[in-house]
């Protein structure tokens, strides 16, 4: 119980706490929230959630890999940009059955962000190089190769008077449908320029791995030893060296997936626009917003991208938009802070658990 | 600095240096202090014993300001007291040598010493008056150290110097010593109380608290027996012997770590030839070590710390590539096995550090105890987990192994130090190991808790367990082991019968790889 | 350079091993040490310039913008050492930055130029307090503090600026007035230009550095490049220094003695934030005179990669900024030069091979010759580098010296563990 | 003039040391702006009809682009009493395709893009709104109710690239891209071909901040001045921006080394502080408040009827600034204009 309230306490403070913002510059914090909570809960606030969620999750879930063994991948942002480019123009060059067209395009995906972050890994393992320091330098290097490999040898023949610099299409083969026809069988029917998006069933594929991953195989056994105590795992027979490659490596193969939504479903293509910056950074917040946990991160996919969605109505109703981001911020501040109480408290009743399992001694009075 | 050339009146009607009145502390869920009474007299040496847990440490804690008593008072040299923090406690005069050494690894001996109380010179810090001052000390106390050594390039021993000499450049009048002694070896133990006898001399009054019985009848003034909290009894060192102590600590009798009959067998379970280490700069921490371990026996390595104990372990464990030699195992020749394949083959560990090396404290006991044993039912089936399977064998450990806790999943940093260590010891032997690396089994563990250890120990010897028993303890040793290796500078520099060794003769040889004060070796 | 590079010898093996030339450095003093350094880097550039003839790898303008590209980095970057020194990771460096943008036009166009920057600064400190608030007081990972500073600082800044300027949304006005110039060598300066525009093999060289770095400097970037000594001698020489850096090594060491854990947390985590807004008003000043979103780019997590490559010193921290500004500085000049920086990059890891035989480690350099070999060539046969590329050869250089200078990296060892005090 | 700029680069060219064969900025500060106001007597009335605008990542207040954007926008308001609403999308741009979206369900029958980047979606959601008409700045929709407003920036670029050429004394020029996008390149373009009209022997530096896909090259003011100070030093004494934010950068270097800088999109001698006028040469305008204005009008006048509308020099759409009394020779660009008019000189775009 305990551990519900604290998350929801926390979006509480943070909602007061930007509520004073808003009341401080002038602004109104009542309407500001009436917008949320209405057109925020709109079908098209919820699909653009819901899209935008996908990809957000599976960042966070890259991210939380490398957390789980202390690893910090700062690195996502450049990985997912370099996979989403070698994925579509793989998918642009082949045409194969539908699933398997699709999977081909997964695979190269995962298999360019596998290999771009297991640059990291090498280098901590065999020369100590902090991750920190390589793959904030190596998100720098990502973008210029990715548009050195577009601009020479990837980009389709641009249209008369166009700009976009893009792969050729993906065949319709490779592509996701949207679900709106899917769930219009389920009596929900969405306007038909409001597309949800399938891609977010990659994104459950990928909690779901993540959880069998880390906590149902040996191999997560490991990973999770070697980051609670890493001299512990080594000593129960853990190859330390390896095991950083090895969860770089995973790390950058999901981190690989965080690209490819936008390309799949609208786009159909890779664009310097479909592909949007900044989703690793987000995936670090959101994974420690879910406390790397595979449910938790969900919540926080989902949170961040309600936060972004409902900067659309916002900015139509006229209204700063930007204090979502402020509030992002502050949940992600005040929901940390909430469980630390949960946790405090925890321990708390853990110890006199324990306490009370151990035979009494008597008191001794003077 | 004090008056003690004022003699210390052989009566004890002057007022206590320090006495402590009706204190009571209490933590979440345990009450650490209840109701305790003592009193120290001045320039006197004053041993408090008890029981892991038994609250002596959160006492003296609170002597030091570090931690504040819920009630209860506080008197030092007769006035009350009321410390906010340990700069109160040092102003008064009180400094503490903490159970577990208060170093930053990576600050030199000055820096540690002077740390809170630097001298200064135009706004920096006045090393060369730091330096001056504590060569001074040194002397005076006969602590020497270099001030400029990093302290993590420092022994054991050096660290427990360094830990006094920062109290005494404080100025303190009252030196509390929490288990000074735990790490120390014969030598360094008979090196530090000549320094606390001379510093008794000098009119300091010193509380110490030791698990090691012999110790404190020989060193201490007065005694005072914590229980489960509390003050139970105090007891004359001079008429008191070490049983009646261990009975007013425990309630029950002292135990031995006596060998009864020998299980060894005639096969070679172990054996390690031409072991050969060095560190990266070519210097040899291990020195062509060789031995064997049959099926049923144990093997003790006797050394002072440092003198490649660890690289010894390290080697076997596969943690550490040896430069040359080779290590087998059950007759197979696994020098380059990695540490999982070596674990496979049956080959226990139970690490010197059990929290750095044998736990991972904040995950549930279940977890823990697959630790080491990830790859092999019943913790697993094929790649995955089998969660079931390694739950059950955790409460079979709990029940076999009396791991006193309220159930499998609390995490492993919610039990006592004695039972985490049960539960390592546990779960090793429940693999049903081939061989064995025992290190310091039962270090920092009480009376009560090192005799069931050892009871497993020897059970598993039994059964055909091969041993190899690490610790500083010699009377463990002694009565633990089938054999006495001794280790000086990476070498083995003696083999022992433990039957006939005797503690004196194995100090000899750990401090200077002879035995020129010892009899013959066997 | 020197922290990273210096071997683990020293104390048990320097006795084994005869002494080499490099041991001999270190009985200099460290700013001794630290211009050696600066004159044999200066030296590696004139003979890349003697080889390839491309004049601006040691015009002034290259040292200008050297120092002033390094100058925010640094400066991030000593935010850094600060609060990790007492044990607090900080990754909110950046945002601190960003505040610091923020608040330093923002007080430079309502008040003046040096009221902007103290108001940048404590902006950035704000930064830093909301940090030591959550790290120190409530426990919280510092990493998700950092992080959680990072967004709302950005967030923070948007909608102040949609507030403060009409209608603006992402930029300020100018700020109009500057920070003044100063030379700092006056009598010198003319000689030294007769000399810069000589053309002498190193001296010349050596004088445009000299030029570059003291003549019409801005006030603030010599305020700013005086913090790096002032933190070297607060942090190593005074007794709060000894207790701040006591706090980041063992805090319950540093408590049990009396040293108050997180009052001095608390100071370096502040003074943390102050110095990355510092960073962020040197953005502002002495590059755009305006605030922009995005402005910082990310100069903040350079920094924090500068600090770590500097292994927790000043001086290392200098060299990783230093050599980061430099190879910026250098891409951003014309193509020509740009290829020049292949030469350097040869010459620099031919450099470090030199310094890995001396001391002794044959596989480093061998690496190290085999990296400047390729490097070499590559040079030879090409006539210019792929320009996709340019931007990133900061990137790519720091990159290659960690991976191939062998390192001994030592954080503080309470360094991100959360402290809390018993009671 | 060879023999000038050898012994400019090897003294190193020292930043802000006047050399004698480099041109220097002599310009006049403190004119007011010149540009005649948007619209005519003639223009229809909208009578309330609903016009929505969506920025290019920036928004306002970035001077140059989406306030020019903005300003074509208000002018219809005013002039043609058109309802208008204007919206941001967020700072990585996600979601563009919502804003245009909320604004055709908002019952906006005509939607503007500000920039190429609203392509892709705006192809999509032209499908979804068959009725309501799209407009894109700087972009191209194969929808029959989507219009791409086109710039001839070569030609503009062409002009302020001549007038550099003739400024320069070092025979030596320079250009700033932002980002080396497909766009950028044209100005590139043009402006090489402008130079080598005056004089084939001058040389352009050409450098871009950061690559296609790192949109920060548009924002990163240190980027521009360094590079900017890169280039004076090597030599040129003229340096073209088209980098956005990042052009304040340029300017300030130009500042520092007393050379001279172009300006991109509006003219930028009335946005920058006075002390930096005088090294402002000219400015190579881009009419977007014209193209916007124009396509609203268009609308109302039944005439958007998709395909691409195309902004020049001929029809006012581009132009070069004046302001400040440095070009050498505005009866030749003049002149140079009228012929690209005539079209007796085709401008290449790539
Ligand atoms: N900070 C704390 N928070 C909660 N419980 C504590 C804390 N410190 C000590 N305790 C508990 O108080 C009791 C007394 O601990 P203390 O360390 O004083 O024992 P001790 O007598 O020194 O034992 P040992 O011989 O093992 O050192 C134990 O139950 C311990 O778990
Ligand atoms: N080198 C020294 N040896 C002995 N006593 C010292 C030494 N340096 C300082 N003292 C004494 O210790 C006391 C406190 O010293 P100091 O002023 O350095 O610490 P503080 O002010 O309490 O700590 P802080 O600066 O953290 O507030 C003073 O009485 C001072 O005389
Ligand atoms: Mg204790
Ligand atoms: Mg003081």
């Amino acid at each position: 119980m305990l551990l519900l309230a604290a998350p929801l306490l926390a979006v509480a403070v943070a909602v007061a706490a930007s509520a004073l913002v808003l009341l401080a510059t002038g602004n109104s914090p009542s309407k500001v929230f009436w917008v949320m909570a209405v057109k925020g809960t709109k079908t098209e606030a919820v699909v653009s959630m819901l899209n935008r969620a996908g990809p957000y999750y599976i960042s966070g879930v890259a991210v939380a890999i490398g957390f789980k063994m202390n690893l910090f991948n700062i690195g996502v942002e450049g990985q997912y940009r370099l996979a989403a480019l070698l994925a579509a123009a793989a998918g642009a060059a082949v045409t194969l059955p539908a699933p398997l067209h699709v999977l081909v395009i997964l695979l190269v995906a995962m298999a360019t962000g596998a290999l771009w972050a297991v640059i990291p890994g090498l280098l901590k393992a065999t020369r100590g190089v902090s991750e920190v320091i390589s793959t904030i330098m190596l998100n720098a290097v990502a973008g210029g190769v990715t548009a050195l490999l577009l601009e020479q040898y990837l980009k389709a023949p641009q249209e008369q008077g166009g700009y976009t610099v893009g792969t050729r299409p993906i065949g319709a083969s490779g592509r996701f449908p949207s679900l709106n026809a899917a769930i219009a069988h389920l009596g929900i029917h969405l306007p038909a320029a409001n597309r949800l998006q399938a891609y977010i069933f990659v994104a459950v594929a990928v909690g779901v791995a993540y959880h069998l991953l880390v906590w149902r195989t040996r191999f997560g056994f490991d990973l999770r030893a070697s980051g609670s105590n890493p001299s512990a795992a080594e000593a129960s027979g853990v190859d330390a060296k390896r095991m950083i490659v090895a969860a770089m490596a995973i790390s950058g193969a999901f981190a690989g997936l965080v690209g490819l939504s936008q390309v799949l479903s609208e786009a159909g293509r890779y664009t310097s626009d479909t592909v949007i910056g900044g989703l690793g950074f987000t995936g670090i917040a959101v994974a420690l917003l879910g406390r790397n946990h595979p449910l938790g991160i969900a919540l926080g996919a989902l949170l961040w991208a309600f936060m972004d969605a409902v900067q659309t109505p916002l900015a139509n109703e006229g209204l700063p938009k930007q204090i979502t981001a402020i509030m992002q911020g502050l949940i992600v501040l005040s929901v940390v802070v909430a469980y630390e109480v949960v946790r405090r408290t925890a321990a708390r009743r853990e110890a006199s658990e324990l306490r009370r399992a151990m035979p009494a001694p008597e008191v001794v009075r003077a | 600095m004090l008056p003690s050339a004022e003699p210390r009146a052989p009566g004890r009607a002057e007022v206590p240096a320090v006495e402590l009145r009706h204190i009571v502390k209490r933590f979440p869920g345990v009450v650490a202090n209840r109701d305790v009474n003592l009193a120290v007299q001045r320039g006197s040496i004053h041993a408090v014993i008890g029981e892991n847990g038994a609250g002596k440490s959160t006492l003296m804690k609170m002597l030091y300001g570090m931690q504040r008593p819920d009630s209860g008072t506080i008197l030092v040299d007769g006035a009350e007291v009321s410390f906010r923090s340990p700069n109160d406690a040092i102003a008064a005069g009180v400094g503490m040598v903490h159970q577990h050494f208060m170093l930053a690894d990576n600050l030199t001996v000055l820096e540690n010493v002077i740390l809170g109380r630097e001298p200064r010179r135009f706004g920096m810090i006045d090393r060369s008056a730091a330096r001056r001052r504590i060569a001074e000390l040194g002397a005076t106390y006969g602590l020497p150290v270099a001030p400029d050594a990093l302290v993590e390039d420092l022994g054991v021993g050096q660290r427990q110097r360094v830990e006094i000499l920062k109290v005494l450049y404080r100025g303190a009048r009252i030196l509390i010593l929490d288990e000074p002694t735990a790490v120390l070896v014969p030598q360094e133990v008979d090196e530090l109380f000549a320094n606390l006898s001379e510093l008794k001399r000098e009119g300091i009054t010193i509380i110490f608290i030791s698990h090691k019985l012999d110790e404190v009848l020989a060193l201490a003034d007065d005694i005072t027996v914590i229980r489960a909290g509390t003050t139970v009894a105090t007891a004359d060192p001079r008429t008191a012997t070490t049983r009646d102590l261990a009975e007013l600590m425990v309630g029950s009798e002292l135990p031995t770590p006596e060998t009864r009959d020998s299980t060894v067998t005639t096969d070679v379970q172990v054996r390690v030839n031409g072991l050969t280490c060095r560190s990266a700069h070519g210097r040899p921490l291990l020195d062509d070590v060789s031995f064997t371990i049959h099926r049923g026996e144990i093997v003790g390595i006797a050394g002072v710390e440092g003198n490649g104990q660890t690289e010894l372990i390290e080697a076997l464990m596969g943690l550490r590539d040896p430069d040359a030699g080779t290590i087998e195992l059950g007759g197979v020749d696994v020098t380059r096995w990695s540490t999982r394949r070596r674990r496979e083959a049956g080959l226990g560990y139970v690490p010197e550090d059990r929290q750095r090396h044998g736990l991972l404290l904040d995950a549930p006991l279940w977890e823990n105890e697959m630790l080491g044993h990830q790859s092999q039912p019943p913790n697993v089936k094929g790649p995955w987990i089998d969660g079931g399977g390694a739950r059950q064998r955790t409460e079979e450990i709990v029940e076999r192994f009396d791991v006193r806790t309220p159930n499998i999943d609390v995490t492993a940093n919610a039990l006592s130090g004695g039972n985490q260590q049960k539960l390592i010891i546990g779960r090793e032997l429940m693999a049903e190991p081939q061989a064995m690396v025992a290190a310091h089994p039962t270090r920092g563990v009480d009376v009560g808790a090192q005799a069931a250890i050892w009871d497993q120990l020897r059970a598993a010897r039994s059964t055909g367990l091969a041993t190899l028993l690490v610790s500083a303890d010699l009377q463990e040793l002694i009565g633990l082991s089938d054999a006495l290796l001794v280790v000086f500078e990476g070498r083995v520099v003696a083999r022992l019968d433990p039957s006939t060794a005797t503690p004196q003769q194995l100090g000899s040889y750990m401090t200077r790889g002879d035995a020129r004060d010892a009899g013959p070796a066997a | 350079m020197t922290d990273v590079a210096t071997p683990a010898a020293g104390t048990a093996g320097a006795a084994a091993t005869p002494p080499n030339p490099l041991e001999r450095l270190r009985a200099l003093p460290s700013w001794g040490r630290w211009l050696l350094y600066l004159a044999a880097g200066t030296l590696l550039l004139s003979v890349a310039k003697q080889i390839s003839g491309v004049a601006p790898l040691t015009a002034s303008n290259t040292f200008r913008s050297a120092l002033e590209l390094s100058l925010p980095i640094g400066l991030a970057g000593l935010g850094g050492l600060w609060s990790e020194r007492a044990g607090v990771v900080n990754i909110g460096l950046e945002g601190m930055m960003v505040l610091g943008t923020w608040f330093g036009a923002w007080g430079g166009i309502h008040f003046g130029p040096w009221q902007g920057v103290l108001i940048g600064v404590l902006g950035g400190a704000a930064g830093g307090l909301l940090h030591a608030v959550a790290t120190v007081t409530f426990g919280v990972d510092h990493i998700i503090s950092g992080v959680a500073i990072n967004i709302l600082a950005i967030g923070a800044t948007n909608f102040l600026t949609t507030i403060a300027y009409d209608g603006a949304t992402n930029s300020s006005p100018q700020i109009g007035r500057e920070i003044g110039r100063v030379d700092l060598l006056p009598f010198l300066s003319g000689p030294l230009r007769t000399l810069g525009s000589q053309n002498r093999f190193f001296v010349s060289d050596l004088a445009r550095l000299v030029l570059a770095w003291s003549t019409g400097i801005s006030l603030l970037v010599v305020v700013a490049a005086l913090l790096f000594p002032l933190t070297w001698w607060v942090l190593w020489r005074t007794p709060f220094g000894l207790r701040l850096r006591a706090v980041g090594e063992d805090p319950e060491a540093a408590e049990s003695l009396g040293v108050r854990v997180y009052t001095l947390r608390y100071v370096a985590v502040i003074v943390s934030g102050a110095l990355a807004g510092l960073g962020g008003v040197t953005l502002v000043y002495v590059f755009s005179g305006q605030f922009q979103a995005g402005q910082t780019n990310g100069r903040g997590y350079i920094g924090l990669a500068a600090m770590i490559f500097g292994n927790w010193r000043p001086g290392g921290l200098i060299a990783g900024a230093g050599l980061f500004g430099f190879m910026d500085s250098m891409q951003s000049q014309v193509d020509a030069t740009a290829h020049a920086i292949l030469l350097v990059a040869a010459l620099l890891f031919a450099a470090l091979a030199v310094r890995s035989i001396l001391l002794r480690r044959p596989r480093s350099a061998a690496m190290l010759a085999a990296v400047a070999a390729v490097t070499y060539a590559w040079y030879a046969t090409t006539d210019r580098v792929p320009k996709q590329l340019i931007p990133f050869f900061p990137h790519l250089t720091t990159l290659l010296v960690l991976v191939f200078a062998a390192q001994r990296l030592r954080p503080p060892a309470a360094d991100g563990k959360i402290f809390r005090r018993e009671r | 003039a060879s023999k000038d700029k050898t012994s400019t680069t090897s003294n190193g060219g020292t930043s802000g040391g006047t050399s004698a064969s480099a041109a220097t900025c002599q310009g006049k500060t403190g004119e007011k702006d010149t540009a005649k106001p948007l619209g005519s007597v003639g223009d229809p009335n909208g009578s309330g009809k609903k016009v929505g605008l969506v920025f290019d990542v920036g928004g306002r207040g970035d001077k140059s682009f989406n306030d020019s954007a903005y300003n074509g926008i208000e002018a219809a308001a005013k002039n043609m009493k058109v309802t208008i609403k204007t919206l941001e999308p967020d700072a990585s741009g996600s979601n563009r395709a919502e804003l245009m979206r909320g604004l055709a369900t908002g019952g906006y029958t005509m939607i503007i893009g500000v920039g190429f980047a609203f392509a892709d979606d705006m192809a999509k959601i032209a499908k979804d709104f068959p009725n309501t008409k799209f407009a894109i700045v700087d972009g191209v929709v194969k929808q029959p109710n989507t219009t791409g407003l086109l710039f001839a920036e070569e030609q503009g670029s062409f002009l302020v690239g001549a007038a550099a050429a003739q400024a320069s004394k070092a025979k030596q020029v320079g250009f700033v891209g932002g980002v080396e996008t497909a766009l950028i390149k044209k100005f590139e373009a043009g402006y090489k071909a402008g130079v080598k009209q005056i004089d084939p022997n001058v040389k352009v530096d050409v450098k871009y901040l950061t690559p296609d896909g790192d949109f920060s090259g548009f924002k990163d003011p240190a980027k521009g001045e360094t590079t900017a100070k890169g280039l004076y030093a090597n030599g040129d004494d003229v340096v073209y921006h088209a980098a956005g934010l990042s052009g304040t950068g340029v300017f300030r270097a130009a500042t520092a080394a007393d050379r001279l800088a172009i300006g991109v999109d509006s003219n930028q001698y009335l946005q920058v502080p006075p002390a930096q006028q005088k090294c402002i040469l000219t400015s190579m305008i881009k009419r977007v408040d014209v193209a916007v204005y124009t396509a609203v009008k268009a609308y109302l006048t039944g005439g958007l009827k998709g395909g691409t509308l195309m902004f020049d020099l001929k029809n006012g759409g581009i132009d070069f600034a004046t302001q400040g009394g440095q070009i050498p020779d505005t009866k030749k660009l003049e002149d140079l204009k009228q012929q690209i008019i005539d079209g007796k000189i085709t401008v290449p775009t790539t």
